[in-house]
């Protein structure tokens, strides 16, 4: 009877562990699930963003040797003067245009801090300051006037363009000509991208392809992520398209909205975990604390563009002077600023906060404030001193969650009013704005050729953006967090 | 005793100090200031998601009265009895051979080229006798006879078949502004009664007098502060009619241009794409918790969370095109041709990936608050990891995994982006997600975002779907919130 | 243990008809008792029977247990602890508590001890140092941490050192009163034997109250014991439980001739 | 429109007997000073002081738009002409010199002594010279908002008016068309307003309550296309009937043409308040908006992009969206000529800027702006996928502009 017992406990004892086993595995399962979704999901990213490009020079740089046989970048600024002068607009062709002369001149030169408007009446002499290598016979011209060569264009004056050449060849850099003659002649143009995984296994069949469609196009590899495009603001052409107005924007609205929200949060959670659950508190009190709990459990679950419809109202119409800047004494055209998107991402994100805070706040042990309670701490003291340490690491997480969903999101911004096309940076709170997701968004739907691609160095931006501001508060949290497994 | 000795030397010092700091310390209550100060500041921050509250609910509220209150024109519709003609060859369709009073199969000959002017459920009439067609074919009908109150009588060979059809009013000829009489299309004037409002353009007019025969009615132009103006043949008319709030919550039809305003196509594509990323979503999640928080080394666990967290912060968008040009092919292929380019199925299932770390991070710092000594107790009983995940840890930690799938779920409903790119782009009230079906953010972000004029119904609706999206949550929230609460007194 | 402490200028701790309610629930009921000052007093009783609900009352911990409420006195120089005008922090202040499972803050050993005379706005660092090294020195702790006092978490000492520990942080705010909830229980016998060694060094400067499970424990230490035990009822087919007091008297009277037969049967192990 | 021109016609054709019984033995000057339908032009040229020109030696042709010609233009714009002689005289001149493109006879020519009196019902202009605008004298801030369909045009010139010195900040935000009007006409929040359709009533109502008197700048059209997915081979070619069935009532491929198969239709059709839609539904559906939107499996999509991927991803889908992203596209989707006419070049849709003089005059960068826009658009119209405007059409914006910056 004893060995009967014996086997049959072994026997459900080797299912039981049987049993185990495989939910482990299952577990295991999960975790590789998900990494394979993250892992599809970057490669696809990553396969959009680099990748061979089919591109054409409108203009072969192989033409525009100098009579000695040097090439373009071994050209003086005198010589490349001269080229932007021969491919000054030709008919119905849009190379090198006297404004884009004239601004590289002005950027080079005059540029100081005068609106454009006082540029108008300058005259050379004033906006080139002594020592500037000048054509004296210019020295009193306006540079409106000097503008004019532009006519000069139409009555195919030779002398005129010249002229320009000289002030060009002695006042702005080789390197800036050098870039006008790419920008401008050479003209790069994108005819066909394909992804990194096409490019690198079926590199003969675009090869082919290539030849066959675009005869005269030059194969390259492309980065679609670069410098440049860190650098730049977005551009109607994907081959120059850059992230640098959306980026700052992103940064500033998250300032903005962690700001605001994580004084807010946090105080919230600290008032409902410590202070709401008082035995003495008043019952209206008590009432309104379990109505805010309540509150805020719902908000949570709020839809993100129901906060876009909130902040449109709140934040753009009825305080439009504030978030405007008419009362900072700015001039704002009206409430689509920084300053709103911030502050309505600040409440969408301030559920999430709370909540986070509340459940890392309620995870500190009773004792430790019994403990102080017990020493004739005051309340404040206890929270301050005993409470908020250890709850510390929790409340990152939840703000690292609310970071996360800060900065991916894009609904409530397109309610709101976030700018499409916007090329300066911000420079305040209440400067218009543009952020990474509404880029992201607007040019996945561009179907121009390339700006899928330049969609995918974006997310990728976005997602270096969210690692690095996500490594900072988790080295924080593991920090904090092993000192308190250790002590718990 | 020894102890106690030297004791007694040191304590000078503190004795002296402390005397200092307690001095005139009475048992008396004091003051604290800056306690009241902070708790009534903290309480304001409490008091600023109340606002937040309001604000949506007076936002969306005063925009969905304005719904409700608002009329809609629709268009005028009326039956009518024509003979039934093969479109594409102008042939008409008559009895094949004789049909006597029971059989209830009509035969008819037809081109093969023929495309059929039959469809199920409708309603033809043959000599006086109304029918309903069950099925159609080339060759005959499956009817059911002698239906609407008529009799079912023989009918010889080569009787000409009537189809009953619904037809829109149109205006019969061209009107001047000055005109007070209206001519209609034919046997359209059925379908008007004294005092009934007609909207023509911008123009809205007043019924007077009705003439069936001759289609014709007398009104009174420019009424409601329109102006009268001249319209030309063609032109359809609209009667109004409010929306009332039964018809918004039982409808299940979604066209506000014709006056459908039943939210169930919204709704339950919106059920079904959450269904679908909660089928992904939970389990997935769970499961990654678990091992993170279970089975995973502190080094895996330092590794992979920061990795899922980073996934929360991909924008939906993202995964929207992500749902459009990997999954839903994906699912072609598995599944077959039958899944269509937007299905709610793919959109589910991407938007469960995209919830899988919010779900998993939350739920595992719910496991991980579980005291060890309760795993502890359970091992030692005899549990294996198993069991005591299942019968110790997940208990114990059942509030904040609720809290977690709770988060989940109100991303799955409200989550925009991915149903607007990958779900469908119209109203369809369909239960195979094999199939495109709008849900309720994707309608609203499809309409804000595109040519609509505000202030017109269509405009409005997005408040009242806005207003119950809010409503829908909540009620999941307090439900939620409820069992969350029993939880955590059970344990 | 016999001899005869000099006299306090302390009050006497005088429970007087105190009930404990949490929420709907009674925990004990009606207790009436005076706590001498420089001597142990001791709480016996089986599990449930409210002595420690009694002993948080007396320092008004059960304040932060939402639904906790407390019904009649508690007299202690000259006020009523449950006066509205008395200062429940400055009263925790006064009235130490040292719990069952030791509870050091996740700090250094310093920081521990050093954190309630921080609380009473003592920053100078001398003074703390000093405050810091004769509290440890009261709580026999001093010779075994000396060396680590920065170093150390108070969560890395040992048990028993953890909650000596606990006992010179209290002590390091020169309380009048020091509570202790089953400051053993958690403990093996050669730290229980150090406790209660120091308690018997620490009840020359301070009145101390001990909840205890063991006889031999309360025998050993306590001038004084109270005897609680769980009254039941039915009541609508539910069973009510709370505690009542049942005997309270020196420890060597209330051990040898137990005045009720419960007691009796309580101190001898058997129950009814 | 057509009501507009029905309107004329009738007004003509009544106004015919009337006018004959006149015509006899007069100058044009005479006609035109007696005829009823053109006091506005009566006034136009006793103010620019051509009445001589008219009355001179012959044969001349004069090209008179009624009256009703001139709705078209908006009284700041008549009022600037009154005050800029030299412009109504190019103006006026263009209705003796040029030919009649873009506009309709409404009545049959009339015979003067010195030439032919030809009443027409638009006006024709001249293509007016544009004020030169410098880039990089421009500054301030100017704001564009409305359709997505304009957006790749504005964006595109945008672009390229700070690529040639512009250092002010231009924002150009695609919300549609009805967001756009709103905070155009009812915040007045926007300097430009880029549309896909023509201003609504209520709009233009709220317009003119924050006092801007807005205008519509033609800057392109575009042209419908018809487009299945690229692996349906069998249709290649539409009638108007088909097509009608095709987006309505039909629920196989079967059921438009027995020799197609028997598979199910799937639409994809843009928004109902888009231009596209509503030209769709006038010209196959007879202005009846219902069967096509009662139709089984359709989506309705403001976004062109999820109608391409909706028509590519599934070989019995059909659509129709603006040529532009059909030219995009064309790898994927092929475009089905209805009734033997292949999509191109039709203008089915313009392509609208709309802004207010009142707005113009307190930012000149916005006048400035639309100035370059005009100047450059014809190059740049064509890269962002529509055709360019009718040269009527542009020259009734350089007008509108011209007139609105006081150039």
């Amino acid at each position: 009877m004893a060995t009967v017992t014996q086997q049959g406990n072994r026997g459900s004892l080797t299912r039981r562990q049987r049993i185990s086993r495989l939910w482990s595995r299952v577990y295991q399962a999960c975790v590789g699930l998900a990494a394979l979704a993250l892992v599809i999901l970057l490669l696809k990213i990553v396969d959009d963003a680099f990748g061979t490009v089919a591109v054409v020079n409108v203009v072969d740089p192989a033409s525009l040797v100098s009579q000695d046989g040097r090439s373009i970048e071994q050209q003086n600024a005198e010589e490349l003067a001269g080229l932007a002068r021969d491919y000054l607009d030709e008919e119905g062709r849009h190379f090198v245009s006297t404004d884009r002369l004239f601004t590289l001149f002005l950027d080079e030169v005059a540029r100081t801090e005068l609106p454009s408007s006082a540029l108008r009446n300058l005259t050379v002499g004033q906006a080139l300051f002594s020592g500037q290598n000048f054509p004296q016979k210019w020295a009193d011209r306006t540079l409106f006037e000097l503008r004019l060569p532009d006519v000069a264009r139409v009555e195919r004056d030779a002398r005129a363009r010249a002229d320009i050449a000289l002030l060009l060849a002695g006042n702005v850099e080789q390197g800036r000509l050098l870039e006008l003659v790419y920008n401008d002649i050479v003209q790069v143009e994108l005819l066909e991208s394909w992804n990194l995984i096409d490019s690198l296994t079926r590199q003969d069949e675009i090869r082919a392809r290539a030849a066959r469609d675009f005869p005269q196009a030059t194969l390259e590899f492309r980065s679609w992520l670069n410098a440049d495009f860190l650098r730049t603001p977005g551009s109607s052409q994907a081959l120059t398209s850059g992230i640098r107005v959306a980026l700052l924007g992103t940064l500033w609205m998250l300032v903005i909205a962690i700001g605001v929200s994580l004084p807010l949060g946090l105080g919230a959670a600290i008032y409902l975990e410590e202070y709401a659950r008082h035995a003495n508190n008043h019952r209206l009190l008590r009432l309104l604390n379990g109505f805010i709990e309540t509150n805020i459990r719902n908000l949570a679950g709020v839809p993100s563009i129901i906060y876009g419809i909130l902040g449109l109202t709140v934040f753009v119409r009825a305080m439009e002077p504030l978030t405007s800047g008419q009362l900072a004494g700015v001039a704002g055209a009206d409430g689509r600023t920084i300053l709103s998107a911030g502050l309505t991402m600040a409440l969408l994100i301030l559920p999430i906060i709370i909540i986070n805070a509340q459940e890392a706040i309620r995870a500190v042990p009773q004792s430790l404030r019994e403990g102080s309670y017990g020493l004739g701490a005051t309340q404040l003291q206890t929270i301050a001193r005993q409470v908020l340490p250890v709850a510390l690491p929790g409340m990152l997480t939840g703000v690292i969650l609310s970071v996360s969903r800060a900065i991916g999101e894009t609904a409530p911004l397109v309610v709101v009013g976030a700018a499409t096309t916007i090329f300066v940076d911000p420079d305040s709170p209440f400067s218009r704005f543009t952020v990474l997701p509404i880029q992201i968004y607007r040019w996945t739907a561009d179907p121009r050729e390339g700006f899928q691609d330049v969609a995918a160095a974006t997310i990728i931006v976005l997602l270096l953006l969210l690692l690095s501001l996500n490594a900072s508060a988790i080295i924080l949290r593991n920090r904090y967090s092993a000192r308190a497994r250790r002590t718990l | 005793m020894a102890q106690y000795q030297a004791v007694q030397r040191s304590g000078a010092e503190k004795a002296a100090t402390l005397e200092r700091a307690l001095r005139q310390r009475s048992l008396r209550r004091r003051a604290r200031p800056v306690e009241s100060i902070v708790r009534f500041l903290l309480l304001l921050c409490g008091l600023v998601s109340i606002l937040s509250t309001v604000g949506i609910l007076v936002t969306l509220g005063e925009n969905s009265l304005l719904f409700f209150s608002q009329r809609s024109w629709q268009q005028v519709k009326y039956d009518t009895v024509e003979r039934a003609v093969v479109v594409n060859l102008g042939q008409e369709v008559s009895l094949a051979a004789a049909l006597d009073a029971q059989n209830s199969y009509l035969s008819l000959e037809l081109d093969e080229r023929a495309t059929l002017p039959f469809s199920e459920g409708q309603l033809i009439e043959l000599g006086g006798e109304r029918m309903r067609v069950m099925a159609a074919s080339r060759d005959g009908l499956e009817v059911e006879r002698g239906v609407n109150a008529s009799q079912a009588l023989a009918h010889p060979v080569d009787t000409p078949v009537f189809v009953h059809n619904e037809r829109t009013v149109l205006l019969g000829a061209d009107l001047r502004a000055d005109d007070t009489v209206i001519h209609l299309s034919e046997g359209a004037a059925a379908a008007f009664q004294i005092d009934d409002l007609i909207q023509a353009d911008e123009e809205v007019m007043r019924v007077l007098q009705v003439e069936p025969v001759s289609d014709m009615l007398a009104v009174r132009r420019g009424e409601e502060g329109s102006n009268p103006a001249r319209h030309s043949a063609g032109l359809p008319l609209f009667s109004p009619s409010a929306v009332t709030l039964g018809e918004f919550l039982t409808g299940t039809r979604w066209n506000p241009q014709l006056g459908h305003l039943g939210i169930w196509p919204l709704l339950n594509a919106t059920l079904m794409t959450t269904f679908f990323a909660l089928l992904t979503a939970l389990p997935v999640g769970l499961g990654v918790a678990i091992y993170l928080s279970e089975y995973a080394s502190a080094r895996v666990r330092s590794l992979v969370k920061p990795v899922l967290e980073l996934l929360v912060g991909v924008p939906t968008v993202v995964f929207g095109y992500f749902a459009l040009t990997w999954m839903t092919p994906l699912l072609q292929q598995i599944i077959g041709p039958q899944v269509k380019q937007f299905n709610t199925l793919s959109a589910g299932l991407v938007m469960g990936i995209m919830i899988v770390p919010t779900i998993a991070s939350i739920s595992e710092d719910a496991l991980g608050a579980v005291p060890r000594a309760l795993r502890e107790a359970s091992y030692a009983l005899g549990a294996t990891r198993q069991e005591t995940i299942r019968r110790a840890v997940l208990p114990a930690a059942v509030s904040g995994i609720m809290a977690a799938f709770l988060l989940g779920i109100s991303r799955a409903v409200g989550e925009t982006m991915i149903v607007a790119l990958a779900a469908g782009a119209g109203p369809n009230f369909t239960f195979n997600p094999l199939e495109g079906a709008e849900t309720m953010t994707g309608h609203i972000v499809r309409i804000s975002g595109g040519d609509i004029s505000y202030n017109t119904i269509d405009y409005n609706s997005l408040f009242a779907i806005g207003l119950l999206l809010f409503l829908l949550t909540l009620a999941f929230n307090v439900v939620s919130g409820a069992i969350t609460r029993r939880y955590r007194e059970a344990t | 243990m016999s001899e005869t402490p000099k006299q306090s200028v302390q009050d006497k701790l005088e429970i007087d008809a105190m009930s404990v309610w949490y929420g709907e629930t009674c925990a004990v009921r009606s207790v009436t008792l005076a706590i001498n000052p420089r001597r142990i007093t001791a709480f016996i009783g089986p599990s449930g029977c409210g002595k420690s609900s009694v002993l948080r009352a007396i320092n008004r911990l059960n304040d932060l247990v939402p639904g906790a409420h407390v019904h009649g006195k508690i007299n202690y120089q000259g006020h009523n602890l449950y006066d509205e005008q008395v200062d429940p922090v400055e009263l925790r202040r006064r009235i130490g508590m040292v719990f069952q499972k030791p509870n050091p803050f996740p700090k250094s050993i310093y920081d521990n001890v050093a954190y309630g005379p921080r609380l009473l706005g003592i920053r100078d660092r001398k003074s703390l140092t000093a405050i810091v090294e004769h509290s440890l020195q009261q709580a026999a702790l001093w010779d075994e941490v000396r060396n680590d006092l920065h170093k150390k978490s108070g969560l890395e000492l040992s048990g028993g050192q953890q909650q000596r520990l606990c006992i010179a942080r209290a002590l390091a705010v020169e309380p009048e009163v020091i509570l202790m909830d089953e400051p053993c229980s958690a403990l093996d016998p050669i730290a229980t034997q150090s406790i209660e060694a120091l308690m018997r060094d620490l009840v020359h400067d301070y009145t101390i109250v001990i909840v205890t499970h063991n006889m031999q424990q309360a025998l050993r230490v306590s001038d004084y014991t109270a005897f609680f035990n769980i009254r039941k009822r039915e009541q609508d087919g539910v069973e009510l439980r709370w505690g009542e007091l049942v005997e309270f008297g020196a420890t060597k009277q209330l051990f040898e001739e137990p005045q009720h037969q419960e007691t009796a049967d309580y101190i001898s192990g058997r129950f009814g | 429109m057509m009501n507009f021109r029905t309107i004329l016609y009738l007004v003509a054709v009544l106004a015919l007997p009337f006018a004959i019984v006149q015509a006899d033995s007069h100058t044009l000057a005479e006609l035109v000073a007696e005829n009823e339908q053109l006091t506005t032009l009566q006034m136009l040229v006793d103010s620019a002081g051509m009445g001589d020109a008219l009355a001179g030696e012959g044969p001349l042709t004069l090209y008179a738009p009624v009256d009703e010609a001139f709705a078209a233009l908006p009284d700041f714009a008549v009022d600037w002409l009154l005050n800029n002689p030299d412009r109504l005289a190019a103006v006026i001149n263009q209705h003796l010199t040029g030919d009649m493109t873009g506009a309709n006879a409404v009545a049959d020519p009339l015979d003067a002594d010195n030439g032919t009196l030809q009443l027409i019902d638009a006006l024709l202009l001249p293509e007016l010279e544009l004020t030169e605008v410098i880039p990089a004298f421009v500054e301030g801030d100017i704001i564009a908002a409305g359709s997505s369909t304009v957006f790749p045009l504005s964006d595109a010139i945008a672009t390229r008016f700070r690529d040639e010195g512009y250092a002010g900040n231009i924002t150009v935000d695609s919300i549609g068309s009805g967001a756009g009007f709103e905070r155009f006409c009812a915040e007045g929040v926007t300097d430009i307003s880029n549309a896909s359709r023509g201003i609504k009533d209520a709009e233009l109502e709220n317009c003119h309550s924050i006092g801007r008197s807005v205008f519509p700048i033609r800057v392109g059209t575009d042209a419908l296309a018809v487009v299945i997915n690229s692996a349906n081979d069998f249709a290649d070619n539409l009638t108007l009937e088909e097509l009608a069935r095709l987006f309505s009532t039909a629920n196989t491929w079967q059921d438009v043409n027995a020799d197609w198969p028997a598979e199910p239709v799937e639409r994809f059709i843009p928004g109902t308040d888009s231009g596209t839609f509503d030209y769709f539904v006038e010209e196959v559906f007879d202005k009846d908006q219902a069967p096509m939107l009662d139709a089984a499996r359709t989506s309705l999509s403001e976004d062109d992009n999820v109608l391409v991927n909706g028509v590519s991803g599934n070989p019995y889908a059909v659509g129709f969206f603006g040529y532009a992203y059909f030219e995009a596209n064309r790898d994927i989707l092929k475009a089905v000529p209805i009734e033997d006419v292949a999509p191109a070049g039709s203008s089915v849709d313009d392509v609208f800027m709309y802004a207010a003089p009142e707005t113009i005059s307190e930012k000149p960068q916005v006048g400035e702006f639309l100035n370059y826009y005009l100047a450059v658009v014809n190059e740049e119209v064509e890269a962002a996928g529509y055709f360019p405007a009718d040269a009527a059409g542009l020259n009734v914006a350089r007008l509108l502009v011209a007139a609105a910056t006081g150039g």
